[in-house]
């Protein structure tokens, strides 16, 4: 019941180049990603890293995974996917990040039984494990 | 239009249990979550019975605080991730989802079978938990609560994980059933509403339910290894618990109403021999209710700490979800407008819930206003609402989805006389019980209480005996639907003279759904262009 | 045939009417899967964001004590299995099967590779302590760094298993790829497992940065 | 001084029960205009509903619909868009007086609550009262409570003012409230909290200035009544009674009734004679010795009952024979 399978040749096959492009592109931003982490920028470095995070992602998203050459559809949802996370994470920070602008005592947590042992002189150990 | 009432149909082509158990047909697997769903129900209306009969007066009666607590948490339970997530989705839109599109399975069959066989097994968790310890934590799990009470919560939480998992790849099946399966000329504007309606809960099914999923397992992290991110003492944060769990489970109750809301729509459409009104409005209302039931969830957090201006946010976005539900009720009524009304016990059900939804409805305007939330939050109040809602729309829809396609699915003919009584019952017993409760919450009474003031004692006892009106009512229906399966009176392929095209083929169906592939080359609900 | 591989053929279900429906229901199939697969790890980038607000220190402590170069290693790792991945679904495309299970392995020694690590890294968070609360025994200046490793161990506990899971779904595509499953006729679970496994490289695209370097 | 709280059925509204504070008329002006908009709005749903059922009901000179009216965009735009400015109005109505409920006033008198498995514990830290599941607070001043739990989440609520707020561990959260009268409110616990959960209960007086400043000087304990009489009293006012009796039954906890001098089993599989030695360690460390059959849920009772109340206590249980 094979019926007319050849169908499957019209799959749009993807030039070799464009993986091998992306994949150096990738590795190229990892590089890029670990030795800006390595300067001090205060507030930008966590902006710069998640930048080269979203470049890198969507490297792979629309060549590895071929998002560029998909339809309508599969972009919908794909946007709705993200929009949804969108909406989860920023409703859920702003609940934290208003609490106690009405009254700062409702703010914060007090009491807590933390098990972290407080830092002795053990800074070798800061930078290798 | 093809008939062939003496010939093979899905239920006698193959014969024997493993014909069952391993069977790819969507038509008996639908059968097969039928029969799981409504065990569901009569386990949870067994407790909801219990639980009410415990409350008939203060004090103790027949549990102790402790397996009273036990009780309505498995009720809960049980009826949100046993019962009502499956009920209408996983039975009646596996059943008629393909047929009524023209299809001959949905897109992946052995992805069926494997989101049955995932609910089993969920379900037999849950069962599990029943029998070491009930879970006392109530369905929400609120932290810090269910990671320090030492019931079992891990086999609960596991078996709503797994169950979640059979919702997710129902609703991923429906949605390429939809897009990929539908035939030559049903585009989209010519799917029956119910097809739209179960559209939209698939989506929420999607991307929804994995964020259930990653909220119980984090809630086994933090009861096993204590993560630590929702454990106040830790410096974790229990609200935030609650805007996890809420995430999923306010668009849940979407997955609940929409296909009941659906189901609305074929009932008044057959029964008034009428076009719906506003056809597209009513499709478009469903997509827009699946997409702003992702912004409300903060609405369940008004008083847990949850910051003022989130709050503010939250009750905005709430009434933004009441309108086109409203849309939906207003076209349904207006669709009545010079139709030819016909009263068999399927339209009774449409009519119960005209009724109780829109009671329903209006009680959530009070709870999405945040002065009066304040009042009404966790008082029976609540109770009253969602029951008006979850089971004055979407089990009354069922129902009534249940008697519409009776015929279709077993090709017997159900006692019409009881079927009107037992509705009559239900409706009667249904508000009985749950209307005193709206005075019981305004009145200030909170919920999940053991034990209440003697000054209450009236109003629960009401509440009670309704009870069993209600459960009178649900034992009728039971004895004359398996009645019917034995002695029921052969159906015809189109008793109540529907147009969508479950109706176009035999009672009950082929295996491959259509002898004749269907031609659809018009509006669903067209009957004038039909001359009927 | 350019390989000695038997091809065996692929019947088209009975209710799709053409293979190409079949296989773009497939895609759409995944594709949703990896929507709710992204919104099941959106828990954990939220309470990650969410935690970082409240207790900053905590995090910048946290990512000093994870070393950058394994994170580094790691994400080298799943990348080249992502490329491995997609030339050996490119090759099954174009009937270059021997080529095909090639890349199979190399991307399933890649995953190996990225576990190896893993399990060399979380052997040094426990030896120093550093573990979810219940084990915490760790020293910090910032009396919130075990919510950190909470959400470390919980994000990357998460995705570590998404990594097996893909092995165990590699190691049954070669399987069936040397049976000779697989060609340029139909290629569809090759195509299904390299969504999965590109899906698998991009949490991990985000979990390396937050986790290893802005600390 | 009478202690039972006002009936919440017996007095207010048909709905509500009699409003008490400043704030919670405001919440029922809004609840009523809710009430009659919807009542109003879904009789002429069903109006509209029965009228077509009966008009356009199937008879034989009707068997087929009249008329096929399937869109009208006017009709479709005035519900959309005349029930989203109705509910428009209530958010923002219902945000302001939340807003009034969620603000305190600047010169609010502070108290502190801490919710407990399963009592609520009122501390007056400048006027440097305890009390136990009572909290007496002057009539016609502004007062902020302070909450915070010591184990799960509670919610503290009193009905007759409108207010309700979780009290969660580890963070503070605050309710406010001024009261219109004088009288004995009825304190809740609404968010579920395990067995005892229905028996979290308060009572709130409010006295009238005056009253309260006599108050404020009263000594907590009389004197002059017996020992066992005070248990009595303590055995309510404590909170004793949500998990114990005095009848016999079980409740969360073990039964007072016939306690003393007997042998008590214990979870460990050791057994004690239930003397004072041992009634007093149960209150002050309630997990040390856990009666067989009980879970160890009891909250410590150190720092809660002076000497002497702990002396009343036993002497009370010493009667119940």
């Amino acid at each position: 019941m094979s019926n007319n399978s050849s169908n499957s040749h019209s799959h749009f096959i993807v030039p070799v180049r464009y993986y091998v492009a992306t994949f150096v592109a990738l590795l190229v931003l990892t590089a890029l990603t670990v030795i800006v982490s390595r300067f001090d920028f205060g507030v930008m470095n966590i902006y710069i890293a998640m930048l080269v995070a979203i470049i890198k992602a969507s490297l792979v998203l629309l060549f590895f995974m071929g998002l560029k050459w998909e339809t309508g559809f599969i972009r919908i949802i794909f946007v709705f996917t993200i929009i949804f996370m969108g909406i989860f994470l920023s409703f859920t920070l702003s609940d934290n990040a208003t609490r106690g602008d009405v009254d700062p005592v409702q703010q914060g947590v007090h009491n807590i039984q933390s098990p972290v042992k407080p830092f002795h002189s053990h800074e070798a150990s800061k930078e290798h494990h | 239009m093809a008939h062939a009432p003496s010939g093979t149909n899905y239920l006698n082509a193959t014969k024997g249990w493993k014909s069952w158990l391993f069977t790819l047909d969507h038509k008996r697997i639908g059968i097969m979550y039928l029969l799981s769903v409504c065990i569901a129900f009569g386990l949870g209306g067994i407790f909801a019975l219990l639980l009410r009969l415990e409350l008939l007066h203060p004090g103790q009666m027949l549990f102790t605080a402790k397996q009273y607590n036990q009780l309505f948490t498995l009720h809960g339970a049980v009826m949100v991730f046993l019962f009502i997530i499956p009920s209408i989705p996983a039975s009646l839109g596996n059943f008629i989802l393909p047929i009524q599109l023209g299809a001959k399975d949905v897109a992946f069959p052995r992805l069926n079978l494997a989101s049955l066989y995932i609910y089993i097994f969920g379900a037999s968790f849950c069962l599990y938990s029943i029998f070491s310890g009930a879970v006392d934590t109530g369905w929400t799990f609120y932290t810090p609560y269910s990671t320090a009470t030492d019931t079992s919560v891990i086999s609960m939480t596991l078996g709503a994980f797994i169950l979640g998992f059979s919702s997710i790849l129902t609703g991923l099946n429906f949605i390429v059933t939809i897009h990929k399966l539908r035939p030559k000329g049903m585009t989209w504007f010519r799917m029956p509403l119910f097809l739209w309606a179960m559209y939209a809960t698939s989506v929420i099914q999607v991307l929804a339910t994995p964020v259930l999923a990653i909220t119980l397992l984090l809630l086994i992290l933090e009861k096993t290894i204590h993560v630590g991110i929702f454990n106040p003492a830790l410096g974790g944060d229990p609200v935030l618990f609650q805007h996890f769990f809420w995430f999923y489970s306010h668009p849940a109750v979407y997955i609940m109403i929409l296909p009941a809301m659906g189901i609305m729509s074929e009932l008044v459409t057959t029964f008034c021999k009428k076009n719906i009104f506003g056809y597209k409005y009513v499709a478009f209302s469903s997509i827009a209710i699946a997409i702003i039931s992702f912004l409300v969830w903060g609405h369940h957090l008004f008083v847990s700490g949850q910051s003022e201006y989130a709050s503010m946010l939250f009750s905005l976005l709430t009434f933004l979800v009441a309108i086109p539900s409203a849309i939906k009720v207003f076209n349904w009524l207006v669709t009545m407008y010079k139709g030819s009304i016909s009263f068999e016990a399927p339209f009774l059900y449409f009519l119960s819930f005209m009724f109780l939804f829109s009671i329903g409805g209006f009680t959530g305007i009070f709870l999405g206003t945040l002065s009066i939330d304040v009042h009404l939050h966790d008082t029976y109040f609540v109770v009253a609402h969602f029951h008006y809602v979850m089971m004055g729309g979407t089990v009354i829809a069922f129902l009534g989805g249940l008697h519409y396609w009776w015929p279709k699915m077993f090709g017997k003919m159900y006692s019409e006389f009881w079927a009107r009584i037992s509705c009559l019952l239900i409706f009667i017993g249904f508000n009985a019980v749950f209307f005193t409760q709206f005075i019981l919450g305004a009145k200030g009474m909170p919920r999940r209480y053991y034990n209440y003031l003697d000054q209450f004692q009236p109003l629960h006892a009401f509440s009670t005996y309704g009870t069993w009106v209600l459960g009178t009512g649900f034992l009728i229906m039971a004895v004359y639907l398996i009645h019917s399966l034995r002695k029921g009176a052969p159906a015809p392929d189109n008793p109540w003279g529907g147009l969508t095209l479950e109706w176009k083929t035999t009672s009950p169906p082929p295996v491959e759904n259509f002898l004749v592939t269907p031609e659809i080359t018009h509006d669903p609900y067209d009957y004038e262009r039909a001359g009927l | 045939m350019k390989d000695n591989i038997p091809v065996i053929e692929h019947h088209v279900a009975h209710h799709f009417d053409t293979a190409e429906q079949e296989f773009s229901a497939a895609k759409l199939g995944m594709w949703l899967f990896l929507a709710q697969e992204i919104l099941f790890f959106s828990g954990v980038f939220v309470a990650y964001v969410i935690f970082r607000y409240l207790y900053p220190d905590a995090f910048l402590e946290g990512g000093k004590h994870l070393s950058w170069q394994l994170g580094a290693l790691n994400t080298v790792f799943l990348i080249a299995s992502s490329f491995t991945m997609v030339m050996g679904v490119r090759s099954a495309q174009v009937n270059k099967r021997k080529a095909s299970i090639n890349y199979l392995i190399a991307t399933f020694m890649f995953a190996l590779g990225f576990m190896c690590v893993k399990a060399i890294e979380y052997s040094q968070k426990i030896e120093h302590g550093y573990l979810p609360a219940r084990w915490f025994f760790g020293e910090g200046a910032s009396d919130k760094l075990h919510i950190f490793f909470g959400v470390y161990f919980a994000a990357t506990g998460l995705h570590g298993l998404h990594v097996l899971v893909g092995m165990g779904l590699i190691a049954w595509l070669i399987y069936r790829s040397i049976k000779g499953e697989f060609h340029s006729e139909y290629y569809t679970p090759l195509e299904m497992v390299g969504l999965y496994w590109h899906l698998v490289d991009l949490v991990w695209i985000f979990l390396f940065p937050l986790l290893y370097l802005v600390g | 001084m009478e202690n039972k709280a006002e009936s919440l059925m017996g007095h207010g509204s048909f709905w509500l029960p009699r409003s008490a504070s400043t704030v919670s008329d405001n919440t029922d002006l809004l609840y009523n205009v809710i009430m009659w908009g919807s009542t109003l709005l879904f009789i002429a749903i069903i109006a509209v509903g029965i009228y077509f059922v009966i008009k356009y009901r199937r008879t034989s000179a009707n068997m087929k619909a009249e008329k096929h009216v399937i869109h009208n965009t006017t009709l479709e735009l005035s519900w959309t868009i005349i029930p989203l400015i109705l509910v428009m109005i209530i958010f923002v109505w219902g945000y302001k007086d939340y807003l009034k409920l969620s603000i305190p006033p600047a010169d609010s008198m502070v108290i502190n609550v801490t919710g407990k498995k399963w009592f609520w514990q009122f501390n007056y830290p400048k006027e440097g009262k305890n009390m136990l599941n009572e909290v007496v607070v002057p009539q016609g001043r502004p007062v902020k409570l302070v909450m915070t739990s010591e184990d799960v989440i509670h919610s503290f609520y009193v009905p007759n003012f409108r207010v309700k707020k979780d009290v969660v561990p580890n963070r503070y959260s605050i309710v406010w409230f001024e009261a219109k009268d004088t009288g004995v409110f009825q304190v809740f616990c609404t968010e579920y909290c395990g067995d005892g959960h229905s028996g979290m209960m308060a009572t709130l007086r409010v006295l009238s200035q005056s009253d309260y400043d006599k108050w404020l000087v009263e000594s907590e304990l009389s004197e002059d009544i017996p020992l066992d009489q005070l248990g009595k009293k303590l055995f309510e006012t404590k909170a004793c009674v949500t998990c114990h009796s005095v009848d016999g039954s079980a409740k969360v906890g073990p039964t007072w009734k016939g306690l003393f001098g007997h042998h008590v089993d214990l979870a460990n599989g050791q057994s004690v004679e239930a003397d004072e030695n041992y009634l007093r360690e149960s209150m002050v460390a309630p997990n040390a010795k856990v009666v067989k059959g009980f879970a160890p849920v009891m909250p410590t009772y150190a720092g809660l009952l002076k000497d002497k109340e702990i002396a009343a206590l036993i002497e009370y249980i010493k009667t119940l024979k």
